[in-house]
């Protein structure tokens, strides 16, 4: 008894499954890395000068 | 600035982000370039090493599905820390962390779960049974599944960040069910014979590749877990950014003067 | 806090029926059952508490999720969370107020469903019984749940993925006392008792959490 | 003894960002505060942590000299939001009464009952309808009645006359009015004038600071 | 058309992961089952094909509710029903965007849950079959429902108790043709003819009545 | 030819009670008529009537002189109520490019593009962030975009300005006079002067008659 289609399936799913997660991993950097350089490119900072306050008159 | 703001600064200092971000980027190279250079070696002895008496070549699937077992559940408790870092010393990162590993958890979990059944077949002549420890680790992959839905279902993630620690710190107690439904019921499932208290019992012919896979799927954990707590880190900036533009505009346009100005 | 209860009964009696769809939905599954298996009695009265006992889970479920979410549409919740009444306390009495639209109904429909699913008198009377017992446990826990999701836009499906696992001991012991009532060597009260602590538990632990979740969610 | 409102070095977050930082202010019995300020600069922010629904970074609220023990603050204020806080399927009257025995009253007053608090508002005789059937304008009057069936001495009142006509403003101009005399304090947040004789904040919003990450 | 399909699918993508959260709670209910009725294989194969469909219907009506409700919320409904396009139409794009994202993940999550169940093959193919066939049923009636209680404030409630009465017809047929490709004196076409018709008929009817429901609703 | 917007004999019932009762008028292109009154008076029942939205008790909407034929006369028509049609997790483009394929142009005029419509609200270089960010004031100038993106040669707005301030006033003003000239048709009700000039509706509400002013 070989049972062969089980392991070759078993292996199959695992690589799909892990090459999945990387490019999906890795889609995710590049879109995200794009998107921040899209904003900074429209000068957008992310810390910028002080805080708010209220004025009383 | 006044005193309490400039302690948050300088607690902030402790986890900031930016230094994670310039860490993982040295990382990250290295680690893939390990875990690719474990994957082959471990790759090539699965195929090269005899096959069982009994089981016969089937026992080739113990070299994925035991490994992702483990990684299942040790990435479970990696987000149990990084909960605990969240609630108890409000780390930053800890929230990024734990976010950032489920989905991994999630598809270690259905790895174990579809090999396992593919194990099943041949050797218990069934897919699946409602067994303890089946059961245990179907009722995991539900929890990583509700986690993620949470996470994307609350745009705000500091809010998240409190609810799901508290879920995935309730849910711990899913792990030590699951490494000792085995020996606390009856089940169809193989008794743990390498992570034993009395040292491993399984022959070294099988032992060899099954350790060195272990260790490229851990490996492999590490540089996914790294890389996406970076894509988590980019993506909350964006996010902030975003709702600064939004701001700015405001700012900038018309309307910064209040009616009675 | 009386008024409380009587507004939030006269709000589900008066905005489209809570009591009747829980009921209605509880029919649908018990009817779909027997198509299922076929129409072998002895199969049926041997699965039909815990059919029952999944179709009132399910029920209860339903209009949950809206436990929270309409006060906090309109408003009503920040008042609620100002006052001077402890939360805990508030949350409770909405949650007793919930059962008593959509859980009781679903009590007292019980026996006529377990007629069609020719279940014993007896197994009949348990079911009842613990479903009594066992459903504001259901309500009280799904409140936790509803808190935590009531600033989400599909709020409806997450509390019932949140509540179902923490329900699964509630149904564990509400449908093995039921079976021992039943069955002869098993005995009734040690897991009906469980199933009344597991309520009282539920009664404490749900309304805390679901306060706990509500403080902090408001922004 | 009279009240007294006494905000410390108040600042909050919103998500990641800080809207506003460092405010101070005290407010005496019989004193009103009027917030103003450009859309998105925070006034609605401010008001929501001064009602103790929004959790402040920093900074404290505090109310001096109230008639008995409290637990916090907030139990000694009303507060009206964008959204009125009333079912719709449900009666005005019914509304009303539930606020006014849910709410209770805070030491030292009373509130109105009910046939009087929708005369004040200028809606006499109209309470047995269900709140859904009222225009916008309407309903948010209605909302104001429910300020005076439970007495609060502070109240914080989030663009009070969004959606009312020019006869409702003066109509709203005079409950505050009446409030303030009898010794209670009023912080409302508004685009338009409000025909009271008040102090004023002005946010000047939009610069906040990147939180962490 | 084609730019409401799409922009129906971003939402409920975007929104918070429809289709996940509706697989998980398709899931957690198939995964509940067991708890109730006892491990026993033999038993759950034989009740395995009754409980995907139950669980498939409830996921399928939980996030029903909202179809047209949110477009009413944010006013985009009045939009809708002012263009020169006929409502019909807008009704039937918008259930087919409901039904890809929300159904269809269903049918696809079906055949892992069956071997959860222990069902065979065949019943599986004949479930995916079936639910793939009647889910639409379901999502097109429901529309019908989700227009009518539009305006009411427990919307959600309310379309379960339209809807449901006429979901179990498809219920029923859908489970029986499944049965009958197991088991083999009974033949497996009529009911599945049936089924087949029934959603022809539902894709007609469903916004028809929609439609109908949604202009007498606007007020 | 120019179109023309004929109302005649126009009422509308609200549950049981008639609102308004037999209201009638003309508006050639390039005319406007604000529509004003007490809250409750009926105004934003009047424009639904308009928008075909609500089924009129008695008389008549019509348009004259459509360039092709049309089934009803909300077909040419934009409604502003007070919602804004937008969906919070979309981002602007998307929403406003949904709502510009979805619409199309009515015969007889065509629809900017999406960067103009933002530019002339003042608005320009936002329309990548998704509509749940902006401010109450942005979200309602981003809504009136959505007027320019898709031609209609009826307007029809229900307290458009409300949220805005002293200065996006003066740009909707803008707009509207805009439209006027292109030969356009604008029906709106308020609280506050709009700053155009316009004919006058008072509605006097409670069953009373509408007049012409
Ligand atoms: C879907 C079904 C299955 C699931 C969910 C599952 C789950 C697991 C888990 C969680 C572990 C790790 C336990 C630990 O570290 O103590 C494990 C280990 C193991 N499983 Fe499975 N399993 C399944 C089916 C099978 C089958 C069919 C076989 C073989 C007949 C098998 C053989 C093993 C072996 C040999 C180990 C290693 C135990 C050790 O040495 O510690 N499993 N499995
Ligand atoms: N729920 C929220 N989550 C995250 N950020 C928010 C939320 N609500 C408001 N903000 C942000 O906080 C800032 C202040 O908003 P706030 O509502 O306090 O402004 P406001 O002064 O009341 O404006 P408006 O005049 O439009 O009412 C805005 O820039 C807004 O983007
Ligand atoms: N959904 C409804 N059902 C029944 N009656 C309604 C409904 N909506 C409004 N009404 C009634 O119709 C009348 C006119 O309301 P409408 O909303 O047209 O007033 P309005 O002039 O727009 O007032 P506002 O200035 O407050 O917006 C009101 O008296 C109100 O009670
Ligand atoms: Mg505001
Ligand atoms: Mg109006």
């Amino acid at each position: 008894m070989s049972h062969a289609g089980y392991v070759i399936a078993s292996y199959a799913v695992a690589a799909l499954t892990v090459a999945g997660l990387i490019l999906w991993v890795i889609a995710d950097g590049t879109g995200r890395r794009r998107e921040l350089k899209a904003l900074e490119d429209l000068g957008i900072r992310r810390r910028s000068a002080g805080p708010s306050t209220g004025e009383m008159k | 600035m006044s005193e309490q703001s400039l302690a948050i600064r300088k607690f902030s200092d402790l986890a900031n982000p930016t230094r994670f971000l310039g860490l993982a980027e040295r990382l990250l190279p290295w680690f893939s370039g390990l875990t690719a250079l474990l994957f082959a070696v471990g790759l090539y002895l699965c195929f090269t090493t005899e096959g069982d008496y009994q089981q016969g070549e089937t026992v080739r699937i113990m070299y994925v599905h035991v490994p992702a077992a483990w990684l299942s559940m040790m990435c479970y408790t990696v987000m149990a820390l990084s909960a605990l870092g969240t609630l108890v010393w409000r780390h930053p990162l800890a929230d990024v962390s734990a976010r950032a590993a489920a989905p991994i958890g999630a598809c270690f979990t259905f790895l174990a779960l579809v090999t396992g059944s593919l194990w099943g077949k041949p050797m218990w002549g069934t897919w699946w049974v409602w067994d303890a420890r089946l059961t245990s680790v179907f009722v995991l992959f539900l929890m990583y599944l509700g986690l993620i839905a949470l996470n994307r279902a609350m745009d705000d993630p500091g809010k998240a960040a409190k609810v799901s620690a508290i879920l995935i710190l309730v849910g711990f107690v899913n792990i030590p069910i699951i490494k000792f439904s085995v020996e606390w019921w009856n089940t169809l499932h193989q008794p743990a014979s390498v992570m034993r208290l009395d040292g491993p019992k399984i022959d070294p012919e099988f032992l060899r590749p099954l350790l060195i896979m272990a260790v490229a799927f851990s490996m492999l954990f590490f540089t996914l877990h790294i890389a996406a707590m970076r894509n988590e880190i980019w993506r909350r900036r964006v996010t902030s950014m975003r709702r600064q533009a939004a701001r700015n505009v405001g700012a900038v346009g018309t309307g910064m003067e209040g009616p009675n100005a | 806090m009386i008024s409380l209860f009587l507004r939030d009964l006269k709000l589900s009696v008066r905005a489209g029926g809570g009591a009747l769809i829980g009921v209605l939905f509880f029919m649908t599954v018990v009817a779909v059952v027997p198509f299922a298996v076929g129409p072998d009695l002895n199969l049926l009265s041997r699965i039909g508490p815990a059919i029952l006992w999944i179709g009132a889970l399910l029920a209860s479920l339903l209009g949950l999720d809206r436990l929270f979410q309409a006060e906090r549409e309109d408003g009503s919740l920040d008042l609620m969370l100002m006052q001077e009444t402890p939360l805990v306390l508030t949350v409770l009495v909405k949650c007793l107020a919930h059962w008593s639209a959509s859980g009781l109904p679903l009590v007292i429909a019980a026996p006529l469903l377990g007629l069609f699913m020719n279940t014993s008198e007896l197994a009949i009377g348990a079911t009842m019984l613990t479903l009594l017992v066992g459903t504001p446990a259901i309500t009280l826990i799904g409140a936790a749940g509803a808190a935590v999701a009531v600033t989400l836009p599909r709020g409806g499906l997450l509390v019932s993925i949140l509540v179902l696992p923490l329900a699964i001991p509630v149904l564990i012991f509400g449908v093995s006392a039921t079976y021992a009532a039943v069955e002869d060597p098993a005995p009734f009260l040690p897991p009906f008792l469980i199933l009344m602590a597991i309520t009282l538990f539920f009664a404490v632990i749900g309304p805390l959490a679901a306060a706990a979740a509500l403080r902090s969610s408001s922004d | 003894m009279p009240i007294c409102l006494v905000v410390e070095g108040l600042s909050a977050k919103r998500g990641e960002d800080l809207i506003f930082h460092d405010i101070s202010f005290v407010l005496r019995a019989g004193e009103a505060l009027v917030v103003t300020g450009a859309n998105g600069s925070g006034k609605s922010t401010l008001l929501r942590v001064l009602a103790g629904l929004l959790a402040a970074e920093s900074g404290s609220v505090r109310i001096d000299g109230a008639a008995a023990e409290i637990g916090h603050p907030r139990e000694l204020c009303h507060y009206l939001g964008h959204r009125n806080a009333m079912k719709h399927e449900l009666t005005v009257a019914e509304n009303l009464s539930f606020w006014k025995s849910f709410m209770g009253d805070s030491p030292g007053g009373a509130g109105k009952d009910l046939e009087d608090a929708t005369e004040a508002v200028g809606l006499g005789g109209i309470s047995h309808l269900p709140f859904g059937y009222l225009s916008a304008g309407q309903q948010r009057r209605m909302a104001m009645a429910k300020l005076l069936v439970a007495f609060r001495p502070v109240w914080i009142l989030d663009e009070p006359t969004a959606a009312l006509d020019a006869n409702a403003d003066r109509l709203f101009a005079e409950l505050v009015t009446g409030h303030l005399g009898a010794g209670g304090i009023v912080v409302a947040a508004t685009h338009q004038p409000l025909g009271l004789e008040a102090r004023e904040l002005r946010m000047t919003g939009f610069a906040g600071v990147g939180g962490m990450v």
